[in-house]
């Protein structure tokens, strides 16, 4: 990935924009933004959930056409933005936040789909050079994968690793590579992956644009740090000037303390939830018990079965073993049974799984609790609309309108939408896979108030996360996952994040397994 | 613990409370989605100006709403479908089968009107069955289940007509179920406007309603958020066969002769008016915004038939005006993709 | 069924013999009798329109004739496909003070109402070639179709023994027909008893073919199979023109050259066949004419005779084939020979005012 | 609202055909996807004993391909554009279109072969462009846009057509085009074969076959992987009107007499062999498997005719061979819910 053209000058910036505006509607989602990266800086975009920043990746990529009057300039020459074509060609890479992946097609397609495929004669891809080409790029990123298998059932870290390689494939390597959230998803382990990555593109002298919700990320890699809010720009700062508790007061106004959940008293009585010999995609035999008002989190690095173990208990995953509710049986694959039994489920992939497009967030809120806004047989309009603008207040969907199309929120919106549609139908038991997955730090602590006082009305979770720090924040007990099964349990003072991390890679030392092999 | 600070979406937030949905549906009416009643106004001025004295007369509303009826039943039969997500193609053939079995009973075994309605009723449902196992216990795409069964009962229907032109005698009263006029409203239009009127108050006022909405924009989610869909999908097709089939028996009496080639023309028309309703009054298809659509279209035929222009042009006109109206309320036919 | 006579026996010969009258152009109307009077001018007829080719030609003839008895002319169309639309068509024409109707291509059935009113309301109606016949004395009709239908059977098998008496083949008709037309069950019964009085040992045979694929041209191909089930089949003989679309070019492909095709009710299409030799014969149909016998049930009625007077009659019959093709085939033929100015005579009207 | 079923994420499964995808295919063609050939066997077997003397000729095949042609070339028009998540519903009557102004610009203006093909393909491709401008610059779903294409396009051939047969004096050369024999093939199958050959090429072997599948699946990711989804969109538009005004030609060549209603009538049987086909072979619309779909369908009308079965037997018959069909290869059809 060495550079073979004229670098720029340090001192001129690789991209460099200018009074970007981009309107849905009446609704400005970015106003008049400047932004620049130099060459070999990491620029770190951050801002509250629906701030801008997804938009602002999507106009500079051309998904998006910005309003006239407009600057941008690559490595010093003009350019026109709204053409993905012209984007690319001008050297700007994209790692998007909903990767951009097409599922039914293999890891070299993906990889290779957006530049030029080798061809042979007649057009004929030559599929030899073209996995190679592939594999080559992933191989230098560090990863290695089968590259002929198809991008749906990829891990996170792999589908990240796609992304990435896909952004890099060229015949002319990029000025600038755009990162929005690629670490929502993506473990301990993967992050400090990525940074090698990263830190190694820094230094071809690529510019990278960075977004995430994880501070410590930004501290960790960033040179500089722009804050937006509600599509203005709010400061661009170097990192050396910036403390945690100043970037945050920067993002939400305020500074900010998770707190931790209350320690659970009682917890001998009966469960409400018992899971005994779960089996499932991942998972080789799982028994746990919650009891009411608990919050059990779920904790084990990336393919330890830690990300199938709600969806198996719920029933959106096959499974078998015995999953039971105040005693009660539930049987596998029926969801619809599970949530009469008092179960809810949040996945962690809420476009597939939560997220019902073109009806209204009112619309998403109510769907599994429609009884609380009928008036005799019928819906009432004025009740649930009442109910639903409690929701958007509590968990801070922004905008607040009832109305706007939840598939038009930004990503962190669209979860807390999830959120507030299980926490108003107050199930026995919800269980949530990454509950603050890209998440802004401000609505964070929102969430974990709205879990808490939940679980103070004797509502259950099961939480799987990857993030140590939140487990310790909401959980009273966390389970620790390795292949599938488990392999230890920490609550009270012994529930650290240092305790979980260690628990997770001891875990996977010491396999159970291992002996049997 | 409220963030101190004031943003634009805060300010959003102190707006009074929506309005409920009715009269936020009339605004947008003459706002946002009201390309369709520009198109059918202006129609009404050209004819009016062309053709005034046999275009503004009570007779040319009563014979636009009666020719449209028919059209008007099936596409409100086809959108209630779509709305869960399922394309029933088969409606037409349906109410061709429904059409001819309907007569064939009264001609060949002289059956009262009871026992035809009965029986030509659950018949018709057979079909919506055989669909509802294909889609849910197969999992066949419903277009391709709905297409099979619609070639099936069009092979029914022909094989039942075997080519003949049936000609019952139904009783008077049933004919009136066909022919009836109150005011100057046909009773089969009436019918039209009851059924856009339940489903309406289904779709936007139900459980049941917002379930099928659900299921359609999104099954797997709304599966997850505890909603049977198989169950709304078998509900669903039964249904618009049943509702195919009473369009069926409405023509059979409207008509008076049935043969196997009458409904299957109906498809085309019946789904060109549902898709232009799509964009109108709401966002995806709507049962008022179907009922527009059907008049637009019966508006636009009518004035044309009585200027005597060809065919030809009233094909060239439908096409035209359903691509005119869908270009000026694009954007409601996002919910379509 | 009958020996195996053939070659030239005496009746094939007479088949030939009673040809003969039909090959020639018709000049003569069918026996009218003047009107008493000039029929009173101003009067407005209505033709409800189909859009079809024939129905074209019919709309111009119905045009003239309203024009030569100095009334007006109004048109209203209607789809096919939604027969709910004829019967508005005809209130619309009521409503909008029709004197006289005309109309093609619409079963009673689905105009019953419009019927009614018309009854009611004293309008005269008058149906151009209807699929069915007269239903009670107050409807009038041109092109009575159980008549036509067993004149056309007759003179086609006339026409068929004729040509096999000439190629001393015996005749293996197949009859395209479909039964959603139930009137050429008739027209087959009649070539099978003018095949037997005529032709010795000749067949005939119905294939039925789907209304689908009449309309998409498909018939031919319903057709090769049948012939393949039946070998030996030499004529295909269609009622009705449209059928024939593409039937030559599909015989030929499948090596079936030998098999002629003959019918009744061109269109342009067919008679240039005939000119070509792609066809034997076709029993043209005389649109214009029927369209001024419309009219002239209308004033009939209107001076005190019978609207029905040609329910029953036969309409002029042409047999038209390589030997006696006199006309411009673009164009569909006009007989009876100068049949305006017979009926303006008829009408006591100058044939052009 | 799921009308997106119909076409973006499911149709093409695409498993991604690698270097050895051709005998992954052969191999999958007897072992999962084999429901259609065992069907097609079955049929042939059946025939060949209840009628083995009229069955069993070189009339049989060369006029039951024949007669599959036309069938063929709209089926593989439709699947293109499917691959790619549009649904082109205006292909039967653009090839209608296709056909009656070819024979119209012969039989009135006497043109040339030449100039009538070149005039034809591109009047034909302003359908096209039409549904391009719809689809892409007004976000008008395909179906939707198509539709309404379609009545326009019937509404033109209407009117040039004025109600009659139009019988053009094509060259001979011109008319061996639509009537060719080579040995017992007629030439409009080969044509099929041709297309079939290039299109799995194209979709199976070049960059842009790739990426009319990755925009089939997911537009939006398909975007944002720096794909032009309109540009690929406007293209398979364009092709499919073409390949429309191809076979209009050929089936103007091949009838010899044109009619505004003899194109419109393909419609249902293309896609019934197209929704059959993807069921075969590999998941999701394919060329081979459309193909297949295509023979199926025309053997089993040709024996039925053969047998000299009613018409109405026909279309009981061709809907009950797609559902089992169907059901038995149901599994392809899972990704289109
Ligand atoms: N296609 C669209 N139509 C309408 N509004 C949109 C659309 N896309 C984004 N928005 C709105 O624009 C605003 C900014 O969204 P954006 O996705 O850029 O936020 P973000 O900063 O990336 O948030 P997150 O951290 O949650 O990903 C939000 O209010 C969102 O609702
Ligand atoms: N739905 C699925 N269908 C098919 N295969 C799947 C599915 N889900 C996961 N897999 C496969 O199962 C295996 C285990 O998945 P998992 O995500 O647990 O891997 P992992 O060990 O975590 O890998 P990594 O450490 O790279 O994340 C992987 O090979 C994955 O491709
Ligand atoms: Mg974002
Ligand atoms: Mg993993």
């Amino acid at each position: 990935m060495t550079s073979t053209r004229t670098s720029p000058s340090p001192t001129q910036p690789v991209l460099a924009v200018a009074g970007v505006s981009k309107c849905f509607g009446a609704h400005r989602a970015l106003d008049s933004l400047t932004f620049d990266v130099k060459p070999g800086e990491v620029h770190a975009l951050v801002g509250h959930n629906g701030s801008g920043k997804s938009t602002f990746v999507k106009v500079l990529s051309g998904f998006h056409t910005p309003e006239p009057g407009y600057r941008a300039a690559v490595a010093g020459v003009p350019m026109t933005l709204g053409s993905a074509r012209a984007a690319h060609d001008t050297g700007l890479r994209f790692v998007h936040q909903e990767l951009g992946l097409v599922d039914n097609l293999s890891v070299a397609d993906n990889v290779l789909l957006g530049s030029a495929f080798p061809t042979r004669r007649l057009g004929r891809i030559d599929w030899t050079r073209a996995r190679r080409q592939a594999a080559d790029l992933l191989d230098r990123l560090g990863y290695s994968l089968d590259v002929c298998q198809p991008v749906a059932g990829l891990s996170p870290i792999h589908r990240t690793a796609v992304g990435i390689a896909r952004a890099m494939h060229g015949d002319t390597p990029p000025h600038v590579l755009v990162l929005d959230e690629p670490t929502a998803a993506l473990p301990t382990s993967g992050v400090a992956g990525l940074f090698d990555v990263v830190r190694r593109l820094q230094a071809d002298g690529i510019g990278v644009i960075y977004i995430s919700h994880h501070l410590d990320e930004v501290f960790e890699i960033a040179d500089r740090v722009t804050v937006l809010r509600d599509g203005q720009h709010v400061a661009t700062v170097p990192i050396d000037e910036l403390d945690t508790d100043r970037l945050i007061e920067l993002i939400v106004g305020k500074t900010v303390d998770l707190g931790r959940t209350a320690a659970k008293v009682g917890v001998d009585q009966a469960p409400v939830l018992e899971v005994r010999d779960l089996y499932a995609a991942g998972l080789a035999g799982v028994d746990f018990g919650v009891s009411a008002g608990e919050v059990v989190g779920i904790a084990g690095i990336a393919g330890s079965g830690r990300e199938t173990v709600a969806g198996a208990v719920f029933g959106s995953l096959p499974r078998t073993g015995t999953v039971s509710v105040d005693g009660a049986e539930i049987r596998p694959e029926r969801p619809e049974r599970a949530i009469e039994a008092g179960l809810g489920y949040i996945g962690a992939d809420r476009a597939v799984t939560g997220l019902i497009p073109f009806l209204s967030i009112r619309e998403n809120l109510t769907l599994p609790r429609l009884d609380a806004v009928l008036r005799g047989f019928f819906l009432s309009p004025q009740r649930e609309a009442r109910d639903v603008r409690q929701w958007l207040q509590r968990v801070d969907i922004r905008p607040a309108d009832p109305e706007k199309r939840a598939d038009q929120l930004s990503g962190g919106n669209q979860q807390k939408v999830l959120l507030a549609r299980w926490l108003r139908s107050l199930p026995r038991v919800l269980l949530i896979d990454e509950p603050t997955q890209g998440v802004d730090v401000g609505a964070v602590e929102r969430i974990y108030q709205v879990i808490r006082q939940a679980a103070a009305r004797e509502v259950s979770f099961v939480v799987s996360s990857s993030n140590s720090d939140e487990l310790v924040a909401l959980c009273n007990r966390v389970l620790v996952l390795s292949r599938g099964c488990v392999v230890g349990e920490l609550s009270g003072t012994a529930l650290t994040r240092e305790a979980i991390d260690r628990a997770c890679l001891t875990g996977a030392l010491t396999d159970p397994m291992e002996n049997l092999r | 613990m409220t963030i101190s600070r004031i943003s634009p979406t805060d300010l959003a937030d102190a707006r009074p409370p929506e309005p409920d949905a009715r009269s936020r549906n009339w605004r947008q009416l003459f706002a946002r989605r009201f390309g369709g009643f520009w198109v059918l106004a202006a129609m009404v001025v050209v004819f009016s100006i062309v053709i005034p004295d046999i275009f503004l007369t009570p007779l040319t509303l009563q014979t636009t709403l009666g020719d449209s009826a028919i059209t008007g039943l099936l596409a409100l039969g086809v959108m209630l479908p779509l709305v869960a997500g399922i394309f029933d193609l088969s409606i037409a053939q349906v109410a061709g089968f429904a059409m001819v079995f309907a007569s064939w009973l009264q001609e060949r075994h002289a059956m009262g009107t009871v026992e035809i309605f009965v029986i030509t009723l659950s018949a018709s449902a057979l079909f919506g069955v055989v669909s509802a196992l294909l889609v849910t216990k197969l999992s066949v795409n419903s277009l391709v289940a709905t297409l099979g069964v619609s070639t099936v009962a069009l092979g029914v229907t022909e094989i039942i007509a075997n080519g003949n032109a049936i000609q019952p005698d139904f009783d008077p009263s049933f004919v009136e179920f066909g022919r009836g006029v109150i005011g100057n409203i046909p009773l089969p239009f009436i019918y039209v406007l009851l059924i856009a009127s339940v489903t309406y108050y289904v779709l936007e006022y139900t459980t049941l309603g917002r379930r099928l909405q659900a299921t359609g924009c999104n099954p797997v989610a709304a599966r997850l958020a505890g909603i049977n869909t198989q169950r709304l999908q078998v509900l669903v097709l039964l249904i618009s066969s049943i509702m195919a089939a009473f369009a069926g028996l409405v023509l059979a009496t409207k008509v008076g002769v049935a043969t196997d080639s009458t409904a299957g023309a109906f498809l085309f028309p019946a789904v060109a008016a549902l898709f232009l309703g799509a964009t109108q009054i709401k966002d995806g298809p709507n049962p008022w915004g179907t009922v527009l659509g059907v008049i637009i279209l019966a508006v636009g035929m009518k004035g044309l038939q009585l200027m005597g222009v060809s065919p030809g042009v009233g094909n060239f006109f439908s096409g035209a005006v359903l691509l005119i109206a869908v270009a000026i309320s694009g954007r409601g036919l996002e919910r379509l993709h | 069924s009958g020996d195996a006579g053939g070659g030239a026996t005496g009746q094939n010969a007479a088949a030939a013999a009673a040809l003969a009258p039909y090959l020639k152009k018709p000049s003569v109307l069918p026996n009218l009798k003047p009107l008493p009077q000039r029929p009173p001018t101003g009067k407005t007829v209505y033709y409800v329109n189909t859009g079809s080719g024939s129905a074209a030609e019919i709309a111009h003839g119905v045009e003239a004739a309203a024009k030569a008895l100095g009334w007006s002319y109004k048109q209203l169309t209607y789809n096919v496909a939604n027969p709910a639309t004829g019967n508005s068509a005809y209130l619309a024409a009521m409503n909008a003070g029709a004197d006289g109707i005309i109309s093609t291509g619409l079963p009673q059935a689905a105009i019953r109402d419009a019927l009614d009113k018309a009854k009611a309301k004293g309008v005269k109606v008058v149906l151009i070639n209807p699929t069915e016949s007269p239903e009670g004395t107050d409807i009038g009709h041109v092109g009575n179709v159980q008549v036509l239908a067993t004149a056309y059977g007759k003179v086609n098998a006339l026409a068929i023994a004729a040509d096999s008496e000439k190629s001393g083949k015996k005749a293996k008709v197949a009859v395209v027909s479909s039964s959603g037309i139930p009137i050429l069950t008739t027209l087959t019964d009649a070539m099978i008893d003018g095949l037997k009085e005529n032709c010795q040992g000749c067949e005939v045979d119905n294939v039925d073919v789907s209304a689908a694929a009449i309309t998409s041209g498909q018939a031919s191909t319903e057709v090769i199979s049948y012939i393949q089930r039946h070998p030996g089949t030499n004529y295909v003989n269609l009622a009705v023109g449209a059928f024939e679309g593409g039937m030559r070019s599909a015989l030929d492909a499948a090596g079936l050259k030998d098999v002629k095709i003959a019918g009744t009710q061109p269109t342009v299409a067919q008679n240039k066949e005939i000119q070509s030799g792609d066809s034997l014969f076709w029993l043209q149909v005389p649109y214009g004419y029927e369209a001024w016998e419309a009219v002239d049930a209308l004033a009939r009625s209107f001076t005190g005779g019978e609207l029905t007077t040609h329910n029953t009659e036969e309409i002029p019959i042409w047999v038209v084939d390589k030997t006696n093709l006199d006309f411009d085939p673009k164009k569909l033929p006009e007989f009876p020979t100068d049949y305006q100015s017979q009926f303006a005579k008829l009408w006591k009207v100058s044939p052009t005012s």
